[in-house]
């Protein structure tokens, strides 16, 4: 096997390269050539193959995230500490903590392999976490899957949740939310995304770069082997002249205990002070995490790729370099502190070898066995890809589809019709009891969890004496996003912040995953310039900044994309969690009231696509000061509100039966005006809450004060949900109702 | 009293059953699975996790830890050992508690608010209940299913060894129903559900665990 | 009545987290001079009548769609030696 | 250097859900006459050296402590035919 270093490349500058292959296009090529001046190594053209790749280089999609860095850097509490650009957002949240949160997709690896699909998903946003120094506290898992009855989804769905709750609960992380949702549009193509959400002090913040001429480069961890380098098997087939390469994992398996050490451990060097910097290894494993920390960092890096330890001794260095094994991190550390930061990982039986060191020239120079293999100016790797301007254009077909209005559908009429449309779709799909999902997940480890599953937002005590807490939800409804991705987009924000602040915090940030099809449609390309539009412009009126993200594209079957999925977690914070307001009805006797305005917003709602299977139409307004005006309410309103429910899918008729449910506490209530409207319209920026009868004063006052329409519904207690003079149903059978549909879909 | 809570690589909810010792009013001391030190504590509690990422069996890695042979001895001398899920997995690996836990009958990990009937309340774990006292504790495992042999099952009722009984339901199998029991002296106690989840209100299901950690008391009734 | 064993391990080149657990717990047991260990699943199955190539083959239907995931692992069907069954 | 299998087993009495589970999904995906299912594990030991007598008395005592709860599971140590190592 022949090793192809800088000095052959100089020597024999026309050998033609497998580029193509490599996904690389000839003017990308080229202008490696350029840079380099000769042409690149194949472990060269592995790294800028791998690292402009769309997945690393995000070269579609930067043009129009970049206006998402346009937006002041700034929550409703301060400065963020890091924005976008670092591994994940950091912003303050009071009393010398700080917070940092990011949702990430495993779509296509969970399609193939569920289970490690999802399992590696999850490690990988808690790397990131971990990598800006703070300790992970929870997860989240935001899940799209085809229709439920569908074959392939009893072979994704239960992997998935196994494959997520397999990981996060033997890291002793809380799963404290999420959402499942099912449509055909995912049957070829299921989303995996995954939150982590970590907390630190002020002080321990840590950013990856790697500065100061003469630290060392450590990588700790697993050990490297072939997993995720399918790609680059045709240089190793090239480097490998006798009958090509040795097999490849097709998939990555995760190891969890490795994880959970790394955690462990990585807190400890970080406490002990010593860490000069650090990144994870996630996709394009080592050329991603060293051109990364010499980009930008103030000198270079010298790496001896041999020392790296192998799982696997056959590997290339192309195949090194690209590696995408799990569980690995890349430290940079003061000479004098090596001995004590080997100790530790020595401690925690984690291994850990010293592979290179910061330079003070500005070149990334990786050698293999003496000879150099690499040297490169690392930001031309990192952060100087390629930037495409994709063509964009509204689809023909959207007027029509947008013409096509739900309103027009036929209705259920008598209060019989009602009450058989309500159970039917507390039973569907999208809206029935998640239970079977999330009770594979661990909601009390750490002993913070404040609110999780079926609350609208996770809440997570950070500071057990003063009681600071943090909430976070995730929300999208890919049919609103589809019929105008511009307003779905913020509606999928407005829920979220909604659902943050039913809890009683403060919304602060966010952070998306944009799920959509090929950026080389330029109708999915439209939608997705619509969707970061939507997100700028309302993250903007709302004051929160966009602190990361990702972006995943392609995802579709054959020529049919996913309904536009950009899926949007905002994280609040609360003072005193011991506060914070409960999802769902306590006990008898209070007062049951609506907030906001309702109006005739049926299309892309719920019922259209259950009763109907209709999609078409405008979805509801997206009134970003009526849902901020309803937020400072309902975080006005903690200490007196005693349960407050967001008002989302489903409308009224499931925020009620959800309430009920919680407790086993009925209400009877009365609807003025069309009743069906009332209980199955979505419109957006409403929330069902209860008072004390004695309290009933201070919400008529708030609510006047802050502008939000308020109409009383009627009483909570009994065992029965009835609404006036349509129906009565007893509690045992909207539960039946609720609760059967995934145990009898799932076994 | 000073409560030793023995962290394994891989343990995770050390920190929570430090927690539940505190609030107990007792002295929590964090034990190191690599040292042959329990330092010098009364009591000591193996938690909650999965020990060496348990691939192989629950706690049959975990078992052979160094500071393990301190254990089995403090046990043997009737020191209070209360083992929790992964904690209760390594007793039984350990010899210390009879039987083993396997794969919950629905082959799912399940986190539950679960009933409990506490049936044993001499154990020095329980003597703050009362027998036949229902109580909610969380449980959470995937390989909580208690199993032994008939004879050993008869043993164990008969000498009124079941400390903990699952309600309203057998939510993994174990046989008789069985989710926790203790040694013939009764200072040694494996449990699958998880009482340090259920000592605050705010982040559990009410405070019916604490009981476990109250009942410590300086002696002991085995010790008398 | 014929015992049919199939024997399902994880594919060399994929991590194998169990394995490894196993490996690394061996020299704090004081056994040395094991290189590498492997952990996989073992089903016996009890089939009716002989274990003829048909019922063979069936089986290995069986173990590619049903005991073994292709993606990760391999599969292997033998029938044991009668004392070999004894267990 | 010699490869040693160690077959572990849940012994008769004691229930076994995941074969049971397999056992049940059988018919569902179309096979006829499979009267019981089993499930255990599988460790594939690579040794340097020879498989000598001793070696394999230090792997069975290795089965018994830890690759085996004797409580609820049975072992068997064997060495395989070359051929049967190939996977
Ligand atoms: N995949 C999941 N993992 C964890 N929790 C989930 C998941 N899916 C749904 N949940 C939880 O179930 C509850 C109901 O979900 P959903 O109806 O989507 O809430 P909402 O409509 O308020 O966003 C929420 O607490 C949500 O966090
Ligand atoms: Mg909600």
């Amino acid at each position: 096997m022949q090793l192809d270093t800088v000095a052959i490349a100089a020597a024999d500058p026309d050998r033609d390269q497998p580029w193509r292959e490599l996904g690389l296009k000839e003017d990308e090529y080229a202008r490696i050539r350029e840079i380099l001046g000769r042409r690149p190594t194949s472990s060269e053209l592995a790294m800028y193959s791998v690292m402009w790749s769309e997945h690393c280089s995000y070269k579609s999609s930067k043009v129009h995230l970049k206006q998402f860095g346009d937006l002041p850097q700034e929550t409703p509490l301060g400065k963020t500490l890091a924005g976008i650009g670092e591994n994940a957002g950091v912003i303050d949240v009071g009393q010398g903590y700080a917070v940092t949160f990011k949702v990430e997709s495993h779509n296509h690896p969970s399609y193939v392999e569920p289970y490690q699909g999802a399992a590696t998903g999850v490690g990988g946003i808690v790397r990131d976490i971990l990598a800006m120094g703070a300790r992970p506290v929870a997860v989240m898992d935001p899940l799209r899957f085809g229709p439920l009855d569908a074959p392939d989804t009893h072979r994704v769905l239960p992997g998935v949740v196994a494959g997520v709750g397999g990981y996060g609960n033997c890291l002793g992380l809380p799963n404290i939310g999420g959402e499942v949702v099912f449509d055909e549009s995912y049957l070829g193509n299921p989303l995996v995304n995954a939150l982590c959400v970590g907390v630190l002090r002020h002080e321990d913040l840590h950013l990856a770069k790697a500065s100061g001429v003469g630290n060392q480069v450590i990588l700790y961890g697993a050990r490297t082997g072939g997993d995720g380098i399918g790609g680059v098997s045709v240089l190793a087939s090239e480097t490998f002249s006798e009958g090509g390469p040795t097999k490849r994992p097709s998939v990555q398996v995760g190891d969890p205990f490795m994880e959970k050490l790394l955690i462990e451990c990585t807190l400890e060097v970080f406490a002990a002070g010593l860490v000069a910097g650090i990144q994870d290894l996630g996709g394009a494993g080592l050329s991603c995490a060293t051109s990364e920390l010499a980009s930008a960092g103030d000198g270079g890096m010298h790496v001896e790729l041999d020392r790296v330890p192998l799982r696997d001794s056959t590997l290339a260095p192309e195949e090194i370099l690209m590696s995408e094994s799990q569980e690995r991190m890349m430290a940079v550390v003061e000479p004098d502190d090596v001995e004590a930061f080997l100790a530790i990982c020595a401690k925690w039986e984690v291994e850990a070898v010293v592979i290179g060191e910061v330079t003070d020239g500005d070149r990334l120079e990786i050698d293999w066995h003496g000879e150099r293999v690499v040297d490169v100016p690392p930001r031309t790797v990192a952060h100087e890809g390629p930037t495409y301007h994709r063509p964009f254009e509204r689809p023909a077909g959207q007027d029509a589809l947008q013409a096509d209005a739900a309103e027009r559908l036929p209705r259920p009429t008598s209060g019989a019709e009602l009450r058989s449309t309500l159970l039917r779709l507390v039973a569907s799909p999208n809206l029935c009891d998640r239970s079977w999902v999330t009770d594979q997940y661990d909601r009390y480890v750490q002993g913070n969890t404040v609110l999780a599953q079926p609350s609208d937002s996770g809440m997570i005590r950070v500071d057990e004496e003063t009681n600071l807490g943090v909430a976070v939800s995730t929300d999208c409804n890919g049919r609103f996003a589809l019929l105008d991705p511009y307003a779905g987009a913020q509606l999928a924000l407005l829920e979220s912040y909604r659902n943050v602040s039913t809890g009683g915090a403060t919304p602060l940030a966010i952070s998306d995953c944009l799920n959509f099809g090929s950026p080389e449609d330029p109708a999915v390309m439209w939608q997705f310039a619509e969707a970061c539009r939507g997100l700028k412009d309302a993250c903007a009126e709302l004051g929160i900044p966009v602190t990361g993200g990702n972006v995943s594209l392609y995802n579709q079957t054959g020529e049919t994309a996913i309904l536009p999925t950009p899926v949007v977690a905002v994280l609040g914070v609360i003072d005193d969690v011991t506060r914070r307001t409960p999802t769902g009805f306590q006990t008898s006797g209070e007062r049951v009231f609506l907030l906001g305005e309702t109006r005739e917003e049926l299309s892309g709602s719920e019922w259209a696509h259950v009763v109907h299977g209709h999609v078409g139409g405008l979805p509801p307004r997206a009134d970003v000061a009526a849902e901020q005006a309803l937020s400072r309410l309902l975080v006005e309103g903690v200490g007196f509100l005693t349960s407050a429910h967001d008002l989302s899918d489903g409308g009224l008729a499931q925020a009620l039966a959800e309430s009920c449910l919680r407790n086993d506490v009925g209400a009877a209530v009365a609807l003025g005006g069309d009743a069906f409207v009332a209980l199955f319209s979505e419109s957006a920026a409403r929330a069902l809450v209860t008072v004390r009868p004695g309290d009933t004063d201070r919400l008529v006052a708030l609510a006047q004060e802050h502008g939000v329409p308020l109409t009383p519904l009627g009483e909570t207690g009994g065992a029965v949900l009835a609404v006036e003079g349509q129906f009565d149903i007893p509690l045992t059978e909207l539960r039946e109702a609720w609760t059967g549909t995934l145990p009898a879909a799932m076994g | 009293m000073r409560v030793g809570v023995v962290t394994f690589p891989g343990s995770l909810d050390d920190v929570d059953a430090r927690r539940a010792v505190r609030l107990a009013g007792h002295e929590a001391v964090a034990l190191w699975h690599g040292d042959h030190d329990l330092q010098g504590v009364d009591a000591v509690v193996l938690p909650g996790g999965f020990s060496y990422g348990d691939y192989l069996r629950c706690g049959a890695i975990a078992r052979f830890a160094p500071v393990m042979t301190e254990v089995v001895d403090a046990a043997r001398g009737g020191m209070p050992v209360l083992g929790i899920c992964n904690g209760f997995q390594i007793l039984c690996e350990s010899h210390l508690l009879p039987g083993a836990l396997i794969r919950n009958d629905h082959r799912k990990f399940g986190c539950l608010d679960q009933r409990l009937v506490i049936e044993n309340d001499k154990t020095a774990w329980t003597s703050s209940y009362d027998a036949g006292q229902e109580v909610t504790i969380v449980l959470k495992n995937g390989e909580g299913s208690y199993v032994a042999d008939q004879r050993t099952l008869d043993a164990l009722e008969a000498e009124g060894r079941v400390v903990a009984r699952y309600a309203d339901g057998n939510p993994n199998g174990s046989q008789r129903a069985i989710a926790g029991v203790t040694n013939e002296a009764g200072n040694v106690v494996g449990l699958m559900p998880h009482p340090e989840h259920a000592v605050e209100a705010l982040c559990g299901p009410g405070t019916d665990g604490l009981g476990f950690f109250t009942s410590l008391v300086e002696k002991s009734p085995v010790q008398r | 009545m014929a015992r049919v064993v199939v024997d399902v391990m994880p594919k060399p080149e994929i991590l194998d987290p169990q394995g490894k657990a196993v490996h690394g717990a061996l020299p704090r047991l004081g056994f040395d001079g094991v290189v590498d260990v492997r952990q996989g699943k073992r089903f016996e199955l009890e089939i009716d009548g002989e274990a003829t190539e048909e019922r063979l083959a069936e089986v290995r239907r069986m173990a590619e769609t049903l005991l073994s995931n292709p993606v990760i692992e391999d599969y292997s069907v033998t029938v044991p030696e009668p004392d070999e069954g004894q267990r």
